[in-house]
């Protein structure tokens, strides 16, 4: 395990560069913030080329950085906008490694448009269903994505309950929702 | 679509060609385990394409998550998984305590190992039972729950809940055991073991099931990594990974100094510590009955550990340790851990900003990533195989559907 | 019956075999019918024993022993209902005819010497062949219920039933090659007398040809680890999914009623009939002919014994269905095509070369005298052919 | 209506009844010839297949009643085994291979129908005309003679013929049986038998699970390295966090 | 008195009279005409098929009825065995056509995506 930490980016940063845009070694769980439009490269990368295979994907968040309180959100000292989050293990190594990557709430700030990302799936095929999940819960779109549907919601449903504005709808199908 | 079913190896073609049919397995079927809906693509017994439809069980527990704080949520994990509702809530405590960087005291420590172990016990039995119920036969399934129900009286005595627990919580326990449980938990154990015997003498070495299971929905160690399965399932596949030893540190430190060996075959051959039946012939690596074997596996294994955990926990003197308060500030930053549960690892992703209630709660649910990966499995198989297949992912729908 | 009612009563003579054709049919309903409930008690308590659990406990008091009627009366008060896309007319006749071949088969079936609804010259064959009959129910209602799962169910059914008959007659071919003679009764007539005198120990391979004729008879009356066609852990209930209330419980009937019938041709073909293992009435001195009373008492105690070597292959059944995982059908047809129907055949031919061999089997003295072993068609020692003599030529009044 | 009232009288008084003189064999037969009849016109004139195939298993199955009216017990039983337990089946599973709902009903034209029920008119006339014209099959039946067994059937299936001769001659193991046809018939079920096989047998049919399994499996290091209990002293943790300390 | 009933209620004759040989023709006939009218007027290949069973099981009805030693009436004398061997010859037969004519509907299905007959007018299959 010598290619750990540092070492690590650095050849990540020469096998596909630019890609990395951002890291924080210190959290509880380094991570390394990576162009979204890049994120399809370094995953390839990471699976498939690196000293480390990060064979497996394990888990994709989508955090959504809104705050709707109007006395709260003048605190803030972040934009509004999407983090993805890409939880990845090498099942060979034994470690785990964290991809970030900053998207808009909407895309091109149009309210409605769903931010893109390229997916992954093409990296690892157990991508599908947790992209579609984030899809469905959060509204981002996957780019290349081979079925991109909802997953747990019904497939009539408005709205991305994950966002920190989603309104319940009052009424689905006859059925009161509040 | 008729061009891909050319091309795959799989699908045997017959002179007499039948209709294609879809037919809709579930969501009220028996042997879908809960409100599962599969849709078939078959021609005649043969299967085509399988094509999972969840979401029937979904609450969202996520967005609940946003709006409570970190103990708040335990019951909310309890309906996960809620067949090994105490491993939900050690793995949810454990990603809070990973962000607090918080440590609980020893006690806490060997009693949550010997909950979890026992709730693992009682997990398998289920999925081990059900298992037999999806292959068509009916006595083992009561025989596990007959054994469970013994479990679920000792959690009962602990927590007073016997399905969903909350037992365990962010910063220790609720409360103590108390007096006289590990006898009994003792006299459980002594009446358990020579039972599993039974369990294989029915099922596991059984000609029937044997045939059933055996070469049946084949996974390669690839496949199974690269969808992220876990649990039996990854380990049934060959690969040799479990979380409890190859976790995080907050989690492995928990089973500092406990002896257990990974259940998985290794070398070509499964651990050798207990008198566990041989490999039938017939069965390859990664097929359904080795999913299968490797739960029966963790049962036993599972068993030594709660005798271990026991030991330590009457070792220790002092006092278990009071739990976080409902409203315990956390860090701001995030945080993500996984936990070896039944079903496989269970992950769940903390955001702070600094209050008490999170910003993003994130469950990886190991049943979903488990269950992707079958309709890879079912191309090709023969309908009766599909319950089988399905079966030995050993799912539970309220951690797929959340 | 029909002389008694004739010369002792003086009913005409239509009046006399009309009300003795109901009673023989009334008798055989009731064993179909009270067999049923007996055995669905019976199949209830023992899943619970065997799964430690208690089964019914309070229905009718102790035992629960009023269960099945109390499901029985349940079913009646269920709404009867049908797919929107059934076949109507099917629908509703599809459970009547799986249970008319169940019972029409009874017709043929001895329960004790004379105690025959009616004799037949093909008593066997009638049997297989209208048993055979009962998988029209199955496939018409797998079709007619417009569900997928039935008719998955049905295809399963006919595929099974059809290929199993293949096996199933060989072994049965076996004691009527035994018997010389097709007729239940004779083949029953011939097993008279010790234990040993049970085809099943006649030769190795007539008790080799026994088991594969159990394997067949489970699969062909469609029992656990053979209940393909209602597979509920794969195919919902299979061709009875869309059934509720009465009609499912015909199918029900018919089910016990196949049961029992082929435990019960197990019984006339291998296991001695009526003829218990010990041969008490003879020792007794008593038989079918002595007198009015004590043929009476024979033919009682024959029953009986019948009764109860069939109910208990019902009970083995149930044992195995309460035991055993499901096969996959693919597994089941190999069954039958790789292993059931070559070891039939084998055993059939070695079953022959053993007659023709050694007429007397292994230990003559055990057996039957001589004279009774071999009627008609086989070598005789002189070479020739004998021919049968009664057969043939025999001239009866049978309907004046 | 006198002797109408007999009859109803007849049966209370137990007088010389109506009744006594039914030959309960002709009532039997005309029920199994009403349903054998019914059912196959019945057939003729049902649209739907499956419909049709359950008529005539009800025709095919009177008919082996009939059989067995007319002593043939081994031909009813025969009838009942191969042709509707059997073939039907076979039929019944080629129909529903076959059924989708419009191919369920395939109607024929109006004037097929009217065409074809002349031509069955006349061909009936036709054979009711020759069925009454022969006297001796119209004379009532000489008694009951005890039918031939299932076992001359089987003689004369391997050649040898035990029972009586048509022409009166006396019996003798010279007469022919009917061993060569049996023989051509077996001959035939098994060219039958083999062609279904054919029909039936997959194109091609390969094993992938097994090249998968191949990829799957470790190969074996030493057993020693598996048996040592106790997990290994691996610490996991990020990939990034590794290399600093 | 027999004469009476049967005056007076139609076709009385029927249930007193033996049954002879004629009378198992007519079932034969009408078996034999309504099989004749099912392979004229279905166009499904399989009522076709049907119709062809009831053709052969007229012919059997009739092989029987000769057959049988019940039914002759003085001064005649039935086919005896003959008769029955040659209806189980038709079963068998019928059993094996059976099969080859499903052989082909299905085949015909499996290329046509129909099973009716009017359709099948190309040689090649």
């Amino acid at each position: 395990m010598t290619m750990r930490g540092p070492g690590f980016l650095d050849q990540l940063d020469a096998a596909v560069p630019a890609a990395v845009v951002g890291r924080n070694l210190e959290a509880i769980d380094p991570w390394i913030e990576v162009a979204p439009e890049r994120i399809v490269d370094v995953c390839a990368w990471l699976a498939k080329s690196s000293p480390v295979r990060f064979d497996s994907l394990q888990c994709i968040t989508a955090i959504d950085w809104l705050e709707t309180d109007p006395k709260k959100a003048a605190k803030v000292t972040w934009q509004p906008h999407t983090e993805m989050v890409y939880h990845l293990w090498s099942t060979s190594a034994r470690v785990s490694l964290v991809l970030k990557a900053k998207l808009p709430r909407w895309k091109s700030d149009v309210p409605g448009e769903l931010p893109e990302i390229p997916s992954v799936c093409g990296v690892w095929r157990g991508a599908n269903w947790h992209e579609r999940e984030v899809y469905d819960l959060s509204g981002i779109w996957f780019t290349g994505h081979p079925d991109l549907r909802r997953i747990l919601c019904p497939e009539d449903w408005e709205g991305y309950p994950l966002r920190k504005d989603y309104e319940m709808p009052l009424d689905y199908h006859g059925i009161r929702g509040r | 679509m008729a061009q891909m079913l050319d091309d795959d190896p799989r699908i045997i073609e017959f002179d007499v060609r039948t209709d294609e049919m879809l037919v809709n397995m579930g969501p009220q079927h028996p042997s879908t385990h809960g409100v599962l809906r599969l849709v078939l693509r078959t021609d005649g017994e043969v299967v085509s394409e399988v094509e999972p439809h969840i979401g029937y069980l979904h609450r969202c527990a996520e967005k609940i998550g946003e709006n409570l704080t970190h103990r708040q949520w335990i019951p909310y994990t309890d309906r996960m998984d809620y067949l090994a509702a105490m491993n939900m809530n050690l793995g949810w405590a454990l990603a809070v305590e990973k962000l607090m960087k918080y440590q609980v005291s020893e006690k806490a420590r060997h009693l949550r190992v010997l909950i979890t172990e026992l709730n693992r016990i009682a997990s398998h039995l289920v999925g081990m039972g059900a298992y037999g119920l999806d292959l068509g036969t009916f006595s083992p399934f009561l025989y596990a729950f007959r054994e469970r129900e013994k479990i679920l009286d000792l959690f009962e005595e602990a927590c007073g809940a016997r399905l969903t627990y909350s037992y365990i919580t962010v910063g220790g326990l609720t409360a103590d055991l108390p007096a006289g449980w590990l006898a009994k938990c003792e006299a459980f154990l002594e009446q358990f073991e020579p039972i599993i015997k039974e369990y294989h003498a029915l099922l596991t070495t059984n000609a029937i099931f044997v045939k059933r299971t055996a070469n049946i929905g084949v996974m390669s160690r690839e496949l199974a990594i690269e969808y992220g399965c876990s649990g039996p399932v990854l380990r049934g596949s060959g690969v040799d990974q479990d979380m409890r030893r190859d976790g995080e540190a907050i989690y492995t430190a928990m089973y500092d100094g406990y002896a257990f060996e990974v259940a998985v075959m290794k070398n070509g051959h499964y651990p050798r510590d207990h008198d566990y039946p041989a490999v039938p012939a017939d069965a390859v690596l990664g097929d359904c009955w080795h999913r299968f074997f490797v739960r029966m596996l963790e049962v036993v294994q599972s068993m030594d550990l709660v005798r271990q955990a026991m030991d330590r926990y009457s070792a220790c003197k002092g006092p278990l340790g009071e739990p976080l308060k409902l409203t315990e500030k956390m860090p701001a930053g995030d945080a993500y851990l996984e936990t070896e549960c039944p079903k496989g690892q269970m992950g769940f992703y903390l955001v702070s900003d600094g209050s008490a209630i999170p910003w993003r709660v994130r469950a990886r649910s190991s049943s979903f990533s488990n269950l992707a990966v079958a309709h890879e499995l079912c191309r090709g198989c023969l309908i009766a195989d599909v319950p089988a297949i399905v079966g030995s992912l050993d799912i539970v729908m309220g951690e797929i559907d959340r | 019956m029909a002389e008694f009612l004739i010369n002792t009563v003086g009913l005409p003579d239509w009046l006399a075999w009309t009300v003795t054709a109901m009673v023989a049919a009334a008798l055989i309903l009731n064993v179909i019918a009270g067999g049923a409930l007996v055995f669905i008690w019976a199949e209830r308590k023992i899943a619970g024993r065997i799964q430690d659990r208690l089964g019914p406990t309070r229905t009718g008091g102790k035992f629960g022993w009023l269960q099945s009627l109390a499901d029985g009366i349940k079913l009646l008060a269920k709404e009867d209902l049908m797919p929107d896309g059934a076949d109507g007319m099917l629908f509703r006749l599809a459970p009547y005819v799986s249970f008319c071949a169940s019972f029409c088969a009874f017709i043929a079936l001895p329960f004790a010497f004379d105690f025959v609804g009616q004799r037949m010259n093909v008593g066997v064959f009638f049997v297989i062949a209208v048993l055979g009959l009962e998988v029209f129910g199955v496939i018409l209602a797998g079709y007619a219920s417009a569900s997928k799962w039935s008719l998955f169910g049905a295809m399963r059914e006919a595929a099974q039933v059809v290929s199993y008959e293949v096996p199933l007659g060989m072994c049965v071919v076996v004691p009527v090659m035994l018997a010389g003679s097709m007729d239940l009764v004779t083949i029953a007539e011939k097993q008279a007398g010790w234990l040993t005198n049970w085809y099943l120990f006649h030769d190795p391979f007539t008790f080799v040809i026994f088991w594969v004729y159990v394997t067949c008879a489970v699969a062909s009356v469609n029992r656990a680890p053979f209940d393909l066609a209602e597979a509920e852990s794969e195919l919902v209930a299979g061709f009875h999914t869309e059934y509720s209330g009465l009609r499912w419980s015909y199918f029900f009937m018919a089910e016990y009623g196949s049961m029992f019938l082929v435990s019960a041709l197990a019984a006339l073909l291998f296991l001695g009939g009526w003829n218990g293992p010990v041969p008490v009435a003879s020792l007794l001195g008593l038989s079918e002919g002595t007198g009015d009373t004590a043929g009476y008492f024979v033919r009682l105690l024959g029953m009986a014994n019948l009764l109860g070597k069939a109910t208990l292959g019902v009970l083995i059944m149930m044992w195995i269905r309460w035991t055993l995982p499901r096969l996959r059908i693919d597994q089941v047809m190999m069954t039958c095509l790789k292993y059931c129907t070559p070891i039939a055949a084998a055993m059939f031919l070695g079953a022959m070369l053993w007659q023709v061999a050694l007429p007397g089997g292994l230990v003559p003295a055990l057996r039957r005298p001589a004279g009774e072993i071999r009627e008609g068609w086989l070598p005789g020692p002189g070479g020739a052919f004998a021919l049968p003599s009664a057969d043939a030529g025999k001239v009866a009044k049978v309907n004046p | 209506m006198i002797s109408a009232l007999s009859m109803i009288a007849g049966i209370s008084t137990a007088a010389p009844l109506p009744v006594a003189a039914i030959n309960w064999h002709s009532v039997f037969f005309l029920l199994f010839a009403a349903i054998a009849c019914g059912f196959a016109v019945a057939v003729v004139a049902a649209e739907n297949v499956v419909r049709m195939a359950f008529y005539l298993v009800l025709s095919l199955g009177a008919t082996a009643g009939l059989f067995f009216l007319a002593g043939a017990e081994f031909v009813g039983a025969m009838q009942l085994m191969i042709y509707v337990g059997g073939t039907l089946v076979l039929l019944v599973f080629g129909v529903m291979l076959t059924a989708q709902a419009p191919l369920v009903a395939i109607k024929g034209s109006g004037r097929d129908r009217v065409l074809a029920g002349f031509v069955g008119v006349a061909l009936l006339a036709v054979l009711l005309q020759s069925a009454f014209s022969v006297k001796p099959w119209r004379a009532a039946a000489a008694g009951m003679v005890a039918e031939p067994a299932a076992t001359p059937i089987g003689m004369s299936l391997v050649g040898v013929r035990v029972d009586d001769p048509a022409g009166g001659a006396p019996a003798t193991n010279k007469r022919p049986g009917y061993m060569l046809p049996f023989e051509i018939v077996s001959i035939h079920l098994l060219v039958v038998l083999v062609g279904a096989a054919y029909l039936a047998r997959a194109k091609r049919r390969k094993t992938p699970r097994a090249i998968e399994v191949a990829a799957s499996v470790e190969p074996p290091a030493s057993v020693a390295e598996h048996a040592s209990i106790g997990r290994e002293r691996q610490r996991s943790g990020s990939v990034l966090a590794g290399g600093r300390s | 008195m027999n004469s009476v009933v049967a005056s007076a209620v139609p076709l009385f004759g029927l249930f007193t009279e033996p049954v002879s040989v004629a009378h198992y023709l007519v079932v034969g006939a009408i078996l034999f005409v309504s099989g004749v009218a099912c392979m004229a007027l279905k166009r499904n290949a399989l009522g076709v098929l049907m119709g062809i069973e009831l053709v052969l099981n007229g012919a059997n009805v009739n092989f029987v009825a000769f057959a049988s030693p019940y039914l002759q009436g003085e001064g005649s004398r039935s086919l005896g065995l003959d008769g029955q061997v040659f209806a189980l010859f038709v079963i068998l037969l019928a059993a094996a056509e059976a099969a080859v004519a499903l052989a082909i509907t299905l085949n015909f299905y499996n290329n046509h995506a129909t099973v009716d007959v009017d359709r099948a007018d190309d040689l090649k299959g």
